[in-house]
């Protein structure tokens, strides 16, 4: 049993065509327990960038707040939003900070950035728990569930999903992929961000 | 935090320590970080270095990423292949890059081989080996071509052609068996390609693609996916799904659209205001 | 049966029934105890090893190599050990690892190849059974976790037909056009796979002679490369004019690699 | 000498009773001694110059760098006292490479001369120490806000300038910009001023060797998107360059 | 302990009987048909030991086995399943029907109890009254009639994809329809091959072959077989059911 | 004395009054009632021939040999000298099954010793060794009432470490070494014959000649039935192994060994 067990719960982002579809599982447990069925672990940075983090909960509240912070700070100083990039790094350095006494979380990035023309292109990434950053142009994965989100996903992804069909597909993703892990699943969120607004959806999942 | 700079280097924070030990201590161990099982190789030619790299990372038997980079820049004419815990060798090879800007701008000069080297040693042997970092580094400088590897307790060696990882010794055998001084670049390049294909196709921790750099005096070339041999087939059929086919609860829209009003309260000149 | 007549007619646990007033059948520990069954050593580990074995298939049959070496930990300890053992008329068996483990294997085969020549029946055991019956002694030693420390290649030629397989301690067996144990899983393989994988036709467009030349190449590697090995070799080609294992040879090597370099780091001179 | 301050003019930068911070003052005085500097924002970059001057024929001049890069968007230039900047100059390369280390990007212009000006604003509040005696003239490219300049003073100070001088012939130099400088000049026009405005009370001869200049240039839309996307370790173009000798010649030549 | 401390601490070398030889297997179960496949990569550590080396057997003419986890256990295993099977045969004059042969794996890997094979088995085929069938069994002897089941390195990365797409989990049918109870083959054998080639992708130790055993029950036509690349015969005879191996290459790095 | 009816021959363990072992020579008998082997031991090789009564024309001709080998021993590295020996036993016509069985069981007996020898000394066994051991294990079985005497005698061959070696183990146990050995039926003109001959000088291919035509000229064509000729060899031409005689060598040695006969009678 790894730390990173304790409380279970797995995160996914997605990549498709101008967007992006960040989700999680909504357990909280406690070793084999289940102690709360309304966990969500992706947050809100910008209003185009979203940050999941699945491991001990704990600290993912702990970075959810110092992250709120440090996006804030830099926000204030820099008078500016934080692009999708610039936080990944931001993520992947402070988890390294405490490189010999990590947090024990897994964050996933999904967000939008501007191109100089207008256009918006996606952007996901992921890290391991001491930052160590993993850009990718499909999809990325972390938590308990982690093998089975990738053995899905690498069958039921592909490029260029219009947002609707990406929704379907990172929530199957999703949601098969927790079944098969006994900490994570009981109801799962997405959200899809585009140019132009954010879909929220809670899943109806199996409670069991 | 509340320094004078925001961005001051603070090193390594250990405040989580206590808490972790204990927690092991409890028997919960600690997970794992990625590594990159790799094969990563460099090799001495004619007019200069050439560096190689395959592009996988795992997590145990898991490939985390189909095709990271593993030759990090250090300055324009050096450059430094790691292997290992895949974050130290990160953030290792980042600070001596940013210690190697610093240097070059403060000396004025293009920084040397050894200067990288004898950084990145001392950073290794300051943390006992801690630090996962195993490293072939190589580069141009105006004393000429060097190669080296630092191992991550800090000892570094310096030969004609290097590899690191656990494909190094598929990558050796290569290099053992078709070397020889005063090669060309391209059978250089070529011999490189050949030796991190061995460590990809006989390493389960190696795979992917190549990517090559070739560091020559006044000019590097960063070959990122030099040659893909790995690339997945057309998968079979199709997996899309029906748009309903998921079931949801609830649903909520941010619109980051500020859609505004505005209402012409005047008669005059109303009809010539955009409202978008 | 307890051979010390002193314990004759006493009770079998003095502790527990002195007087002898249970009957025997239902004391307890009386199940008899051999002196040297609480002694009993099984291998734990190889003492005496050799390294690599290499084969490969090549055009007209199978072509193997080892060193000569048998080292004592990191002594080298015996210069001259044959490794490749020719069994029957058609069969090379080559081993690394427990060098005493060895031996008792080729006893295991000798004795086979006797009974099968003895019986006169017109039949001979090619590499398939020879390799089939090694895997059967060797997993049923490892069942009985008392392994035989080896790992072992089996290559022949019999009735037309190729025959390349390994096996080791554990009985795991597998077979490929090439192979290598020890070190040379890691080393050698990779270039006899490319020399042959990589080959348009496979081994089936590999010539005696530059199969030679792969494997002579992969032998200079591994005695570069393995701190265990020598450069003084044998090797043997099995055909369909059947076994021959040639006399040892010494490898031609070069150290002149690092002309020019100096120390291990900012040294220049 | 200070003649007003009295004990107020000395060491401790403190108030004096008429509300002055007298070590202030007198830090822009030593600013106001040293070589003129000048920097210019144009409609596509931007030029800082000035002019390096020796007190002794004798000082091997090209050893001397007084147009400084800080990261490869930013570079910077000062009057006033060498030693000083040469401070200010290691601590904001430090604070770059410390930015980049955690964002993977350098600052923008703004942030860094924010950094420059806290570490300057501090001399002017700390026990044992003097105020940094020099201004600086900051140019650098950033994609948030393109090109920008600003000048910073041995208060902490700072402000944005479309072009502005800093050192001896400050004033005269302003006035000339002020009359030369419009919105949409070019940076070459931009360089080109920048030489007739130092040529204004400008000692001795103007040659490549006694003229320093530094130049901000504006990526392309295509090359900003395509620096974004390249891999970690493709590195950008460097925006700021200081123009070599042979440039700065051809450009007194002309 | 502290991890830092090992390397210090005495250490005790004991012989373990038991390694893992990578891999992965997996079977379908049709209404008539029945599909196993695996990989054929055997691999230990990081080291690939051969790039072929079967993990799916043919027992008799409607039964198939899959075996995979420990590679000499699995193949003493099948030994001795077909050495039961051929004694079934001499004493009964027929080939063991598929749901005796299930018992009978039982039977064999629970008697290893206390020293089990390390072997996790899938069986497929077509039971009596020509219906496919898939057995799938722990290396103990625990077993149970499934539609689909993956095992092996890739199980959980390969069962989910199936749960998805075999039993349609957490798929709303359009409205009116109703998921299909089974699947036609073609339909089943382009998800055996996407699940490997998916499963390659993300696991390092599958890879290099794929061999995928077809059944089909007695009288069936080959509908959706015809045709399909690199198949081959080999059923013993005709009239019974038939057994087909389709062949693939893997990425092998 | 006659031994029937006195009940002194009804088990080995007993010796009749005038201190013989009536089973023993019973055995013997059996042994002389059986078709003729001879053995040859001449300069550097053995050969052994065997005259195999045919006693049904339904047997398969050359699938029924008498002469087994026991042992092939390798020696030191790659060099294959090889050492073997054959057994022979006697068999009675109709009842000879049994003891065939006979001949099987000794030969397998030898075979054990030559392995335990092989296992404990790592080294090929001396034919007097294994002769010795046979002999012994031959003698127990004069021993006891419980078992009866084995009904054959052994002719053995080998070349060991001293040369080329040619034994008789008798049903008694005892044996003796032979330059040319003869047992069976016709094993008195054998002798005859092979005292005649120079072996000491001879080659094993010279030898088999002489062995086909000793073992034709003691055939009682009138009496016997067909019969069939068997002979093994190990010499230099044998690398070391005992194996049948090639075929082409012993139809042309039954060549010469009929028109031998056929000379004589002229």
């Amino acid at each position: 049993m790894s730390i990173m067990e304790y409380n279970g719960g797995s995160v996914i982002a997605m990549v498709g065509k101008g967007c992006v579809a960040i989700g999680s599982d909504l357990r909280l447990g406690n070793q084999a327990l289940t102690v709360a069925t309304n966990f969500e672990k992706v947050f809100p940075v910008t209003d185009r960038i979203y940050l999941g983090m699945s491991g001990l909960a704990t600290d993912v509240a702990t970075l959810r707040e110092q992250f709120r912070f440090r996006v804030n700070m830099y926000q204030i100083k820099e008078e500016r939003d934080i692009e999708p990039e610039a936080f990944a790094h931001l993520v992947s350095s402070t988890l390294y900070e405490r490189r010999f006494g990590p947090y024990f979380i897994e964050p996933v990035i999904g967000g939008l950035w501007k191109t100089q023309g207008g256009e918006y292109k996606p952007y996901i990434a992921a890290a391991d728990l001491i930052g160590c950053l993993n850009f990718a142009k499909d999809f990325v994965v972390a938590g308990t569930a982690s093998e089975k989100l990738f053995g899905v996903a690498e069958g039921l992804w592909e490029p260029d999903l219009e947002p609707e069909d990406l929704f379907e597909t990172i929530s199957q993703t999703l949601m098969n992929g927790v079944d098969r892990d006994a900490y994570s699943g009981w109801g799962a969120i997405i959200h899809i961000v585009t140019p132009d607004k954010v879909v929220t959806r809670t899943l109806k999942g199996r409670m069991d | 935090m509340a320094t004078a700079s925001t961005y001051a280097p603070v090193g390594f924070d250990f405040s989580n320590q206590v808490r972790n030990q204990f927690l092991q201590e409890k028997g919960l161990p600690l997970p794992k970080a990625t590594s990159t099982g790799t094969t990563i190789v460099g090799c001495l030619f004619k007019d200069g270095i050439v560096l190689g790299a395959d592009t996988r990372a795992t997590e145990g038997p898991i490939v985390a990423d189909k095709n990271c980079e593993k030759i990090h820049y250090l300055t324009d004419s050096i450059r430094c292949c790691g292997a290992g815990t895949a974050a130290d060798t990160e953030f290792t090879t980042a600070l001596i890059s940013s210690n190697m800007a610093l240097h070059e701008l403060s000396t004025g000069r293009k920084p040397r081989v050894v200067t990288a080297m004898t950084m990145l040693k001392q950073m290794l042997f300051r943390y006992q080996g801690q630090v996962g970092a195993a490293l072939v580094l190589g580069g141009v400088d105006a004393t000429g071509p060097h190669l080296f590897t630092i191992a991550p307790h800090g000892s570094t060696d310096k030969l004609p052609y290097v590899t690191m990882g656990s494909g190094s010794l598929a990558a050796m055998a290569v290099f053992e068996s078709g070397w020889k001084a005063g090669m060309t670049r391209e059978e250089a390049l070529s011999l490189v390609t050949d030796a991190i294909c061995a460590g990809i196709f006989n390493d389960l921790g190696s795979g992917s693609n190549v990517d090559a750099c070739v560091i020559t005096a006044g000019h590097t070339d960063m070959l990122r996916n030099f040659v893909r041999p790995n690339e997945r087939v057309a998968k079979e059929q199709r997996y899309l799904f029906r748009r309903g086919t998921t079931a949801w609860k609830k649903e909520s829209v941010r619109d980051l659209i500020v859609s505004e009003e505005v209402r012409p309260i005047g008669g005059a000149g109303a009809e010539a205001m955009d409202t978008s | 049966m307890d051979h010390f007549p002193t314990n004759w007619g006493r009770p079998r646990n003095d502790a527990y029934d002195a007087y002898g007033t249970f009957p025997i059948p239902n004391r307890p520990l009386n199940a008899p105890k051999d002196a040297f069954g609480e002694g009993v050593q099984r291998t734990q580990q190889p003492i005496v090893t050799g390294t690599s074995v290499l084969a490969m298939k090549f055009k007209d049959g199978i072509m193997m190599a080892a060193d000569n070496l048998a080292s004592y930990g990191s002594l080298a300890r015996f210069k001259d050990v044959q490794r490749l053992q020719p069994v029957g008329d058609y069969t090379v068996i080559g081993a690394g690892g427990d060098m005493s483990d060895f031996q008792y294997i080729q006893s295991l085969l000798d004795d086979l190849v006797v009974e099968e020549f003895t019986n006169q029946d017109g039949h001979n055991l090619g590499p398939k059974e020879i390799h089939e019956y090694l895997s059967q002694v060797m997993y049923g030693r490892r069942t009985k976790i008392n392994p035989l420390w080896n790992s072992l290649l089996v290559g022949g030629f019999k009735d037309g037909e190729r025959f390349l397989a390994y096996v080791d301690l554990l009985g795991t067996t597998y077979s490929a056009d090439t192979l290598a144990t020890g070190y040379g899983a890691y080393i050698a393989q990779p270039l006899l796979r490319r020399a042959v994988e990589g080959r348009a036709g496979g081994a089936d467009a590999l010539p005696e002679e530059e199969a030679a030349k792969i494997m002579e190449d992969c032998l200079r590697v591994l005695f570069y490369r393995d701190a265990r090995s020598l450069n003084k070799y044998q090797t043997a080609v099995i055909t369909a004019s059947g076994v021959s294992i040639s006399d040892s040879k010494a490898l031609e090597t070069s150290w002149s690699f690092a002309e020019g370099i100096r120390g291990y780091g900012a040294q220049t001179q | 000498m200070a003649t007003d301050g009295g004990a107020y003019s000395y060491s401790l930068t403190v108030f004096s009773p008429s509300g002055k911070l007298v070590q202030i003052e007198h830090a822009l005085a030593a600013v106001a001694g040293g070589t003129t500097s000048l920097g210019i924002k144009a409609s596509n970059g931007i030029v800082i110059a000035t002019e390096k001057k020796t007190s002794s024929i004798l000082i091997d001049d090209s050893m001397l760098d007084k147009v400084c890069v800080i990261c490869p968007n930013i570079g910077i230039v000062y009057s006033g006292m060498g030693p000083d900047f040469r401070v200010l100059v290691a601590k904001a390369r430090k604070s770059a490479q410390a930015y980049w280390k955690i964002y993977g990007e350098y600052p923008p212009t703004r942030v860094l001369t924010q950094e420059i000006a806290t570490v300057m604003q501090q001399a002017t509040q700390s026990g044992g120490v003097r105020p940094y005696g020099v201004s600086l003239l900051v140019a650098g490219w950033d994609v948030n806000r393109g090109p920008s300049l600003y000048q910073v003073d041995p208060s902490g100070s700072y402000w944005a300038w479309k072009a502005s001088a800093i050192g001896k012939n400050m004033v005269n130099a302003k006035t000339f910009l002020e009359k030369r400088y419009n919105d949409d000049i070019s940076l070459e026009d931009a360089i080109h001023t920048a030489l007739l405005t130092l040529k204004e009370g400008f000692e001795g001869q103007m040659t490549e060797k006694t003229i320093e200049i530094g130049v901000v240039t504006v990526p392309t839309p295509t090359e900003i998107d395509a620096e974004r996307m390249a891999g970690p370790n493709d590195r950008p173009k460097p925006t700021f360059r200081k123009l070599s000798e042979e440039e700065v010649r051809d450009y007194l030549a002309l | 302990m502290n991890p830092m401390n090992t390397a210090a601490q005495p250490q005790q070398r004991q012989f373990n009987p038991y390694t893992e030889n990578g891999g992965t297997i997996l079977a379908i179960a049709g209404v008539d048909f029945s599909v196993i496949a695996g990989d054929t990569r055997q691999s230990e550590g990081y080291n690939i030991q051969t790039r072929y080396a079967p993990k799916v057997f043919r027992l008799t003419d409607r039964a198939v086995l899959a075996v995979n986890g420990f590679a000499a256990d699995g193949n003493m295993f099948v030994k001795k399943v077909k050495q039961r099977l051929e004694w079934y045969r001499h004493a009964h004059a027929k080939d063991m029907p598929l749901h005796a042969i299930a018992r009978l794996i039982q039977t064999m890997l629970y008697g290893r109890r206390f020293f089990p094979y390390y072997v996790y088995n899938i069986l497929g085929g077509i039971e009596d009254d020509g219906s496919g069938a898939v057995y799938s069994f722990d290396p103990v002897g625990s077993y149970e009639r499934e539609t689909c089941r993956a095992a092996g390195a890739a199980q959980s990365l390969v069962q989910p994809f199936l749960d998805n797409q075999i039993y349609f989990k957490n798929q709303q049918p359009a409205p009116g329809t109703a998921h299909p109870a089974h699947l036609p083959l073609p339909h089943v054998l382009s998800l055996v091959i996407d699940s490997f080639t998916g499963a390659t992708e993300r696991h390092i130790e599958v890879g290099d072959g794929l061999e995928i055993y077809v059944v089909l029950a007695k009288g069936r036509d080959l509908s959706g077989l015809e045709g399909f690349a690199g198949l081959q015969e080999v059923s013993s005879r005709s009239d019974g059911e038939r057994i087909f191996v389709i062949r693939r290459e893997l990425k092998k790095d | 004395m006659t031994s029937i009816g006195t009940g002194y021959d009804l088990s080995a363990s007993t010796y009749s009054p005038d201190g013989r072992i009536f089973q023993v020579e019973y055995a013997n008998k059996a042994v002389e009632n059986s078709g003729t082997i001879i053995g040859l031991r001449v300069k550097d090789g053995v050969i052994i021939a065997v005259e195999n009564l045919v006693h049904s024309k339904l047997l398969v001709p050359g699938a029924n040999r008498r002469i087994q080998t026991v042992d092939r021993h390798m020696g030191l590295v790659r060099t294959i000298s090889l050492f073997l020996l054959t057994v022979h036993h006697m068999s009675i016509l109709q009842a000879s099954a049994g003891f065939l069985a006979d001949g099987r069981h000794i030969a397998n007996r030898a075979r054990e010793e030559a392995g335990n020898h092989r296992d404990t000394y790592r080294s090929p066994p001396s034919l007097k060794t294994i002769a010795g051991r046979v002999g012994l294990y031959i003698q127990a079985y004069t021993l006891y009432s419980s078992v009866r005497p084995f009904g054959i005698s052994t002719v053995v061959g080998a070349i060991d470490k001293d040369g080329p070696a040619l034994y008789v183990i008798e049903p008694s146990g005892v044996f003796y070494g032979y330059h040319g050995a003869a047992v069976g039926k016709g094993r008195q003109l054998a002798k005859t014959e092979l005292e005649k001959l120079n072996l000491a000088e001879m080659s094993t291919r010279e030898a088999v000649t002489e062995a086909a035509r000793i073992i034709y000229a003691v055939h009682e064509d009138n009496k016997e039935k067909e019969f069939e000729l068997e002979m093994s060899w190990i010499g230099d031409e044998t690398k070391g192994l005992f194996v049948p005689v090639p075929k082409d060598l012993k139809d042309e040695a039954e060549r010469k060994a009929k028109e031998a006969i056929e000379g004589d009678f002229e």
